[in-house]
């Protein structure tokens, strides 16, 4: 594996290495919140005292690396890089060099983000979302190199990922074989074109932001000040306008995960293939106008609240269609249960969860209440942590024989699932509770408030769930290590899956296929009455009519 | 059922519990319903020896009813819930009501400035009076609170009276809320404002009539 | 043909479909700092007189620069499709010496303006001024940096298979004048 | 690659964009405000469609790459529309 290749498997790869250690940092800083919020003021387990500040920095943090440091590069870029190229039958990206360019920025990225952990005065601490005036002078935090670098860092991860849309789609535009028409192509490619869509055209307004907020920072101008005529509502508009579309761009390739395996496990066709295909695109455009729902309560003109609370929730419309979809793929199917199955499953059962309480949030007189509370905390983990660990994981069960030649191991990714789909919902579920009890987001001590002492036994349950949530997912370690090397050796197709990724070798040639494969029919045509086998792939030439 | 929320004292709390309710009750039956049918499929299809799958893309119109329709309902549930919020939300913050009480709130890195008109009834006048973390009204009277901050954004949150309004630097903004039962409550910071977020917390006496008038009496003694 | 030339279902080369999604992304990321700089304007007086500081003249000649660069940067695309390296080489290098006439000019004009104590920090009107002529200038000298490297490829006759990459850097410097047709209002005329 | 046929005079078309920027300053010094800044930003823009169609061959591309150009544009008109009530009509 050449460290500077621009082979898409091996950067692909790469993405998810660099993804998988910031998920494991990601983790470790959910177990110091998680210890503070249930033992306030003691020590923490193998770290020691939690001050004020530092707390604000490990929420920041957690949630910088968890969105963008972990979704996005195991999504998007592991699995999209990986798979588009496999599952339009092209030898590679239209920009190999671009690829690895993007990897690399994103490297980079990562070194400014941990950089900032040990500059003086620690990194951001002003929230994932960096409000201004809190974020524009360094006084307000007491964080200064700290909050410069995190800037940088998302700069430098917006322009990796910006690079890595562009190939996505010139390669999906371009680069498909003979007879894959943008009809016949799988779903999750679908989802990664519409996500590279998104991102492209929502992060220019945040760069433009970002820009703004460290020219506030460094060079003093007064753009988030309002002594000097700034406007600190200008960068909730601008992160929101890409931060709304940003979390479908995590969503979706999570939901297309979900939609390859279903049909596969179910050895029955997904149910609606243009109708999910239209749900998605009509979501896509329709997230550029809902993001104000960030805002109903921020000082932004009570006439805007309604129309987003309109358009947010009739977004819910699109998902919705997408999940009856699902469910409607499992309806007279022959469904087997292996992990990739499990994940998939629990997939759409959390993401349900986590759909409907989206309900409570886009209702503006409801949002009055539970805005920045616990509640919200509880609803996005369900929409993201289904999307990027539950989808992932289900993405990385299924296509792990495909990426590295060998099975992983059957048994382990069960107890692995079973315990991570019981303490996911031990953790979250009981959060919903605590949120409507009022606890808002961000405190460190819900002890210095009376109202929250009642609430106090679930915040300890939480934790001692979070910490289970946490050891979980040794099973998971054990096995990936163990199956890279000593797992069985995978042959080209052991799921018995019509795309074209299983027409390679495991793993696939530098090249992919051996010769450029032609495409005949759509990838989900199991159970066909055309095939006397419940499985078609979609290069295999039709049956010559019988003489 | 309303023992998950603090104890709602505000005249428009119940509608905001009210709607939570109406969207718990809808999204409790697709919760219902959905996982209900998933857990059913499993069982019922999982896979047998000898036992196809049906073959349905569910691409033809007739097949896709079958997740059409089910978005026909969504879409009509959700103007429902739309339709109610739109009500609700105009009451509360599309129009300030005439306040019989007019305080001024500053916010500031982490406690609330709360400043008091006085007899006069106009603040910016000699008779203010300011108290930190403070906030005294009658019971049963509407006061509209001036949400101004000095440094950074913070949220003023009344968790009981279901009131909870940013304060912006740079902006005046106005909150009204009317109490209906005489108490102390809590009014936390609920927006991310620096090391002092935590813990930055005020208190709102609400009293009875005459509770209230010898509370005047005592800060405004010369009357 | 290079590959990324050749490998095309819709028909459009690669290379132009990379370099116009790039663009395409690029539209919102201005259209976010003009959008920001009008609405805040908007709302707020005093803008006019601010602006009547600006130095009109040397931002005038920019004008004319930059769009001469344009002329002379599509010039040299048309001697790639008429294969004649000569005019390629000469073209390049007048859209190059006006790239950095017009970063010259604009670092005199930022001098004077600092000079006169309009610092970034002077007011809003001025934070928006740097940021959006700062943020074009980088601009721009991205653009010189890659036609730098396409001038010294055409000069040692290397640029023989990928001589479709004059067209692509064409277009994002269009894109870069395009901006500064827009910027040069905004700032100052309005 | 465009054939000569196709290729629009490049010289004409700079000289059309040099004569624009005479208009829009001759605008700004005699018309009055409101009128001037309408047809600056007319001039601009059609500059920027001149510079568009002649100096970047969209003229005689497909209709994907018109696309690319309009959609941000739109997305940005929303950006710009949404922003009005909170800066522009603020108290």
């Amino acid at each position: 594996m050449k460290i500077f290749s621009t082979d898409h498997k091996t950067i692909a790869k790469q993405y998810l290495s660099l993804g998988l250690f910031w998920a494991i940092v990601g983790g470790l800083l959910t177990h110091l919140m998680r210890w503070q919020l249930a033992y306030p003021d003691t020590e923490v387990p193998g770290w020691g005292f939690i001050a004020p500040d530092f707390y604000n920095m490990v929420v920041t943090m957690h949630g910088t690396i968890m969105v963008f440091f972990v979704a996005m590069p195991i999504l998007l870029a592991a699995f999209g890089n990986f798979l588009i190229p496999l599952m339009i039958g092209a030898q590679d990206m239209a920009f190999p060099r671009l690829n690895r360019l993007s990897f690399w920025v994103f490297a980079l990225a990562s070194a400014v983000l941990l950089a900032s952990f040990f500059v003086p005065g620690g990194a951001a601490s002003a929230g994932w979302t960096g409000y201004p005036p809190l974020s524009a002078k360094a006084e307000y935090t007491g964080v200064n190199w700290g909050l410069n670098l995190w800037l940088l860092a998302l700069a430098l991860e917006f322009v990796s990922f910006l690079m890595g849309g562009i190939n996505f789609l010139t390669t999906t535009i371009n680069l498909r074989a003979p007879g894959m028409t943008f009809f016949r192509l799988p779903l999750i490619v679908w989802m990664q074109i519409t996500a590279a869509v998104l991102f492209m055209l929502s992060v220019g307004p945040l760069i433009a932001g970002a820009v703004m907020l460290l020219m506030d920072r460094v060079v003093g101008t007064t753009f988030y000040l309002p002594e000097g005529g700034g406007q600190p509502l200008l960068w909730q508009h601008l992160f929101w306008f890409f931060g709304h579309p940003e979390v479908y761009v995590i969503l979706l390739p999570g939901l297309g995960i979900v939609l390859e395996i279903m049909p596969v496990f179910s050895r029955k066709p997904i149910f609606g293939y243009r109708p999910i295909i239209y749900s998605t695109i009509a979501a896509g455009m329709l997230s550029f106008i809902v993001w104000a729902h960030h805002q109903f309560l921020s000082g932004m003109d009570p006439r805007l609240a309604m129309p987003f609370s309109i358009t947010t929730i009739v977004i819910s419309v699109p998902f919705a269609l997408i999940v009856f979809a699902m469910i409607a793929t499992l309806w007279r199917a022959s469904i087997s249960f292996p992990t990739p199955m499990l994940f998939a499953i629990g997939t759409l059962s959390i993401f349900i969860i986590g759909g409907l309480t989206g309900i409570f949030n886009g209702s503006a007189p409801v949002d009055i209440y539970i805005h920045d509370t616990y509640f919200v905390v509880a609803h996005f983990h369900y929409t993201l942590f289904s999307a990027t660990f539950f989808a992932g994981f289900a993405g990385l069960y299924y296509w792990f024989p495909k990426m590295f030649g060998h099975m992983m191991n059957e048994i382990l990714g069960k107890i692995h699932f079973w315990l991570t789909f019981i303490f996911f919902n031990a953790v979250f579920i009981p959060m919903h509770f605590v949120g409507l009890g009022g606890m808002m987001r961000r405190i460190a001590n819900p002890m210095q408030y009376d109202f929250l002492q009642p609430l106090q036994p679930i915040n300890v349950f939480i934790t001692v769930a979070a910490i289970f949530l946490l050891l979980s997912q040794i099973p998971f370690v054990i096995n990936f290590l163990w199956s890279l090397f000593r797992g069985r050796v995978a042959e080209r197709n052991p799921r018995q899956a019509n795309t074209l990724e299983w027409t390679a070798l495991s793993p696939p040639l530098h090249d992919n296929f051996e010769r450029v494969p032609v495409v005949y029919r759509s990838p989900y045509e199991y159970s066909s009455p055309e095939s006397p086998e419940d499985w078609l792939p979609q290069d295999q030439p039709p049956a010559v009519a019988q003489s | 059922m309303s023992s998950w929320f603090p104890e709602n004292v505000s005249t428009f709390g119940g509608d905001i519990d009210s709607l939570f309710y109406l969207i718990l009750y809808i999204t409790g039956a697709w919760f219902l319903l959905t996982q209900g049918l998933i857990l059913v499929f499993l069982i019922k299809y999982r896979r047998r020896e000898g036992q196809r799958a049906a073959y349905i893309p569910g691409n033809s119109l007739k097949q896709a009813a079958w997740i059409l329709i089910p978005g026909l309902i969504v879409v009509f549930l959700d103007l429902w819930i739309d339709l109610r919020g739109a009500e609700v939300w105009a009451r509360i913050k599309g129009h300030v009501p005439p306040g019989d009480l007019q305080v001024q709130v500053t916010a500031k890195q982490f406690n609330w400035e709360i400043i008091y008109p006085g007899p006069d009834g106009r603040l910016g006048t000699v008779d203010d009076l300011q108290m930190d973390n403070e906030l005294h009204v009658p019971a049963g009277k509407v006061v509209r609170v001036v949400l101004k901050s000095k440094d950074v954004i913070h949220s003023f949150f009344l968790p009981n009276l279901r009131l909870k309004q940013d304060a912006v630097p740079g902006r005046e903004i106005v909150a009204w809320f009317e109490a209906t039962k005489p108490g102390k409550y809590e009014i936390p910071c609920a927006e991310l404002c620096g090391f002092g977020h935590s813990g930055m917390n005020g208190w709102l006496f609400v009293h009875t009539a005459e509770e209230y008038q010898k509370w005047v009496k005592e800060r405004w003694p010369e009357k | 043909m290079s590959r990324s030339e050749s490998l095309t279902m819709t028909g459009i080369p690669t290379g132009k479909v990379g370099m116009w999604w790039f663009l395409a992304s690029e539209i919102p990321v201005f259209g976010g700092l003009i959008a920001s700089y009008v609405v805040v304007r908007l709302g707020s007086g005093g803008w006019s007189d601010a602006s009547s500081h600006l130095n009109f003249s040397l931002a005038l000649a920019n004008t004319f620069v930059l769009l001469t660069s344009s002329l002379t940067m599509v010039l040299a695309f048309a001697a790639v499709e008429d294969r004649k390296p000569k005019r390629l080489q000469l073209n390049l290098l007048l859209t190059l010496l006006l790239g950095l006439t017009f970063l010259m000019i604009k670092g005199f004009e930022y001098a004077g303006e600092i000079g006169h104590g309009f610092t970034p920090g002077a007011g809003i009107f001025w934070s928006f001024y740097y940021g959006m002529t700062g943020l074009h200038a980088l601009h721009v000298l991205g653009g010189i940096v890659v036609n730098l490297i396409l001038l010294v490829a055409a000069l040692r006759g290397t640029l023989k298979p990928n001589e479709h990459r004059v067209e692509l850097a064409g277009l994002y410097w269009h894109f870069v004048d395009i901006v500064w047709i827009f910027l040069f209002p905004l700032l100052y005329l309005a | 690659m465009t054939s000569d046929a196709h290729r629009p005079n490049y010289f004409v078309v700079w000289l059309w964009l040099v004569g624009l920027v005479f208009i829009s300053i001759g605008a700004s010094v005699f018309l009055s405000k409101g009128a001037a800044i309408l047809l600056i930003f007319l001039v601009a823009l059609v500059k920027a469609v001149l510079v568009l169609l002649n100096y970047m061959h969209l003229k005689f591309e497909r209709p994907l790459l018109y696309a690319l150009v309009i959609v941000p544009l739109l997305i940005v008109a929303v950006l710009v529309f949404a922003l009005f009530p909170d800066f522009v009509f603020h108290h």
